[in-house]
């Protein structure tokens, strides 16, 4: 099957960046608004899979490897373990929040009770790093899955 | 203060951490060359190891440790506990140091074991999390943590016992196992809701303070035995296990039997802690709920593994009914503790049952282990699993006959070996609570005995059969594997005091008093 | 009040849930049991931290009255739960692709009987 | 219906009245009766954790090694998927 008709591939061209954009936002404003990594995340995956369905697997595959995939997850998963890890050299213990009150780019005091952008400590550090492994982690699920049931004549007995 | 004490203050969290860290990182490291990528999860899993061993000194010097996670632990102010906090107190880093084992020796083996398999730098992140999942589950001290360890554990194993998707058979055994934890998790989480719900704290300390057993408590701990149970593998819920611990990997099994011990401790944990000040109270005491399912998990698990011709769903049966003397020896123990007209002081032998069956839990997890990795060796030099058409391998590999030798002395419980020592504490001491259960276990490990007997025979004695004439040794790093698992058998079958006292000893103390689980919250910090 | 309308329903999606995975012969549809069983723990579980004309807990522009703010903690547990639950959801399909392309069937009585 | 699915039925039926039994003793949905936790975290989220999203400051900073599980969850689904569906010849 060479991809849905052109009308489908027209719309997915058209909403593909505004979902896009809608969970960066969503990442971003994790501690701020109701949202965060997962759900972000959840959102800029059903995006790419939005493409995936409308073109099929062989326009993906030729852009996103399966690899690559992986090695973005690997990424997310590491720099949140990292970020924990700084919780002990820092801080005062593994996960603490040591960013928080510091005055440095994510450390800001927040004023009279009214937090902003840049006074969420590690919190949207971790957001991004969940939110790069969630893309990652659920796309690759869709994208494997996928690429098994095309290739169906391969017999792996 | 220097780099030692920062490391050895942070050890706690380091010990799960480190497996963990070591996943995310196989995926990067393997694109590297495979033999630098086994190197390093065999050092992730000794430095994870060394760990253990630091904490396990540190805790048997200065008892129970507690680590808080996010910040230092001050933060308890009015005795709510708002942090995860790690709670390991001497069994937690009892069956900490059984997973670490087990699983140290499975990344030995299978280096060997999946020579010119594909797909080995996904099965070894997929090992280092079950790992991760195991230590968890046993040193968290935080209950929804708990839940989301025994997710980590059950989703991984099941993935690894898929491992050869290409037999109907493993994906099967795959999927009736993620089924069957997925099941017993959700209601493991809806029994943690309901405490809860009530108490408002997910702290199992915080928790065994506050519970006063109410109707839903009663609900509560009903599901949780029965979850952890299934999970554990007891018979009318052992259905999975066979299944399991027969289609997957060898070195999966060995990690396996430690995922099943961990649900086991689970039981214990809610029994005597969670739920310690509490289970005086119902009538009938559950120790003799423990000691009847201990008991029809020995006979049906010696039962089925007689008629059975696959060499590994046998030595699965064979576990199956060594789970049942761990059930017994502490149903015995909780008969006695949970009803207050006998104090443990005029009962003894409660405290000996309890020793027999921890101390059994690590003997029964190292010798269920040799066996599945002889089993292993068998299937990796023959291709072939079933009992009728295998026959005198003795001759060509010889390393794994003395090896299985040594198994099957140390599962039937032989004096030399280490499964004597713990058995012997259980067969006296269920004598002296009805002797009729003492007759059932000793007669149910003969019949291992002979089953096990059965299969030296068929397997590696017997004529020459003329398609194994090629078979050759199985390689340096699976012997290597069963040769570390061999010694540790002999040293505890030689020496089981020296284990007992400064190990078994201290966790049946903290099993038996719920209240120094507690000291760090009532005692006030 | 609606007094325990929740709770109940929680109860009655879990006994649907049980019914599905224990008399239904598909695949498909016991992996469907599991879900519902999924969704009724996790509806039991952000129901436990509702307060009576709460307000979300998001400190932005708080609304100046003085009503209590819901619990946050059991919105974070079911949060935890339901990517547990697509976690466990894609292994168990990816299972099922397998199962049915070794045995051309969904049916699960095909399966077992492996004791002779 | 044969005697397997009356047994099962009425296991289910079982099941089906303890929980239905459990719903009422359950506190009454609205006024939880034990707050120590929460309030606690509502009180001073904003301050100790400079977030204003209380359920992200829970899931980030109070609880956050329960997201460190979660992403491990997520981490291995995804290895499982992986490695149900490769190549098996090398």
């Amino acid at each position: 099957m060479k991809g849905m008709s052109t009308i489908v591939k027209t719309t997915a061209n058209i909403s593909f960046p505004f979902i896009l954009i809608y969970g960066l936002y969503l990442i971003a404003h994790g501690h701020l608004t109701p949202g965060g990594g997962f759900q972000g995340g959840a959102v800029v995956a059903s995006g790419l899979v939005l493409m995936l369905v409308a073109y099929n697997t062989e326009w993906i595959s030729k852009r996103i490897k399966e690899s690559h995939l992986s090695i973005f997850e690997s990424l997310g998963a590491l720099s949140f373990v990292i970020l924990a890890f700084l919780g002990i050299i820092f801080g005062t213990a593994f996960f603490s929040n040591f960013l928080v009150g510091t005055e440095t780019l994510f450390g800001g005091i927040p004023l009279n009770g009214a937090a902003d952008i840049n006074t969420g400590g590690i919190i949207p550090l971790m957001n991004f790093a969940v939110g790069l492994k969630v893309i990652a982690g659920l796309f690759a699920i869709v994208y494997i899955m996928a690429h098994f049931i095309s290739k169906k004549e391969e017999k792996i007995a | 203060m220097n780099f030692i004490d920062l490391i050895m203050s942070h050890a706690p969290a380091l010990l799960v951490v480190i497996p963990l860290l070591g996943a995310f990182l196989t995926p990067l490291i393997s694109k590297i060359n495979d033999k630098v990528r086994n190197i390093f999860v065999i050092g992730i899993l000794g430095v994870t190891a060394v760990f253990v061993l630091l904490v396990a000194q540190q805790v048997l010097d200065t008892g129970t440790i507690t680590y808080v996670f996010g910040s230092s632990l001050q933060t308890v102010q009015n005795n709510t506990v708002i942090r995860i906090l790690f709670e390991i107190d001497a069994l937690s880093i009892f069956m900490a140091l059984v997973s670490i084992i087990l699983a140290f020796v499975a990344s030995i083996y299978s280096w060997g074991f999946l020579e010119k398999e594909t797909g080995q730098d996904k099965y070894y992140t997929l090992l280092l999390l079950m790992t991760a999942g195991m230590l968890g589950m046993v040193l968290t001290g935080d209950l929804f943590n708990f839940f989301v360890f025994i997710e980590i554990t059950s989703i991984a194993s099941a993935a690894l016992i898929a491992f050869w998707t290409n037999k109907a058979k493993a994906v099967e055994a795959g999927f009736k196992y993620i089924f069957i934890s997925t099941i017993g998790a959700l209601f493991i989480l809806f029994a943690i809701a309901l405490l809860y719900g009530q108490y408002n704290a997910l702290n199992i300390a915080k928790l065994a303070d506050s519970i006063t057993f109410t109707y839903l408590d009663k609900i509560a701990l009903i599901i949780f035995i029965s979850a952890l149970a299934m999970k554990g593998g007891i018979v009318p819920m052992h259905m999975w296990l066979p299944d399991a611990y027969g289609r997957a990997p060898a070195p999966i099994s060995l990690v396996l039997v430690g995922a099943t011990q961990a649900s086991i401790y689970g039981v214990f944990r809610v029994l005597f802690t969670l739920y310690g000040n509490v289970i005086h109270l119902p009538k009938i005491s559950f120790g003799w709920i423990l000691v009847l399912l201990g008991l029809i998990t020995m006979i049906v698990g010696v039962i089925m593994a007689m008629i059975q011709t696959d060499f590994k769903r046998l030595i699965a049966y064979g576990a199956v009914a060594e789970l049942g003397y761990i059930f017994l020896g502490v149903g015995t123990g909780l008969t006695i503790i949970a009803n207050p007209d006998i104090g443990i002081s005029s009962a003894p032998f409660a405290v000996e049952a309890m020793k027999g069956s921890i101390f059994h839990i690590i003997n029964d997890a190292l010798d269920v282990g040799l066996l599945f990795m002889v089993a292993g060796a068998v299937y990796y030099a023959t291709k072939e699993t079933s009992l009728n058409n295998l026959g005198g391998l003795a001759r060509n590999m010889k390393y794994t006959t003395i090896f299985f030798i040594i198994g099957l002395l140390a599962i039937s419980g032989i004096p030399p070996m280490n499964g004597f020592a713990s058995k012997l504490l259980i067969y006296e001491s269920t004598y002296q609570l009805n002797p009729i259960i003492s007759i059932i276990a000793i007669l149910s490990s003969i019949m291992l005995l002979a089953v096990f007997v059965k299969i030296f025979q068929s397997v590696f004695l017997g004529p020459k059969l003329k398609k194994f004439d090629d078979v050759k040794e199985v390689p340096k790093s699976m012997l290597i594997a069963m040769g570390i698992i061999a010694s540790i058998i002999i040293f505890f079958g030689l020496f089981p005091d020296l284990i007992i006292t400064n190990l078994v000893e201290p966790a049946v103390n903290a099993l038996i008093h719920p209240e120094n689980y507690l000291q760090w919250l009532t005692g006030g910090l | 009040m609606i007094a325990n309308i929740p709770y109940v329903a929680v109860a009655v999606l879990i006994i649907i849930g049980l019914y599905t995975v224990i008399f239904r012969k598909n695949l498909i549809k016991m992996l469907i049991g599991i879900t519902i069983i999924q969704s009724g723990v996790n509806l039991f579980l952000v129901s436990l931290g509702y307060r009576e004309g709460g307000i979300a807990p998001i400190f932005t522009s708080v609304p100046n009255t003085d009503s209590a703010m819901m619990y946050p903690v059991p919105q974070a547990l079911t949060l935890t739960s339901i990517v547990i639950g697509v976690a466990v959801l894609a292994l168990m399909l990816s299972f099922i692709v397998h199962m049915y392309r070794h045995t051309k069937s969904l049916d699960v009585r095909q399966f077992g009987g492996d004791d002779q | 219906m044969n005697k397997r699915n009356l047994i099962a039925f009425a296991f289910l039926t079982v099941v089906g009245v303890f929980l239905i039994f459990s719903t009422f003793m359950m506190h009454p949905f609205g006024d939880p009766n034990e707050q120590a936790m929460d309030q606690y975290i509502i009180d001073n989220t904003v301050d100790e954790t400079g977030a204003n999203n209380g359920v992200t400051a829970v899931v980030f900073d109070y609880r956050g090694f329960d997201t460190l599980g979660e992403a491990t969850v997520l981490f291995t689904a995804v290895a499982g998927v992986i490695l149900v569906f490769r190549r098996l010849k090398k």
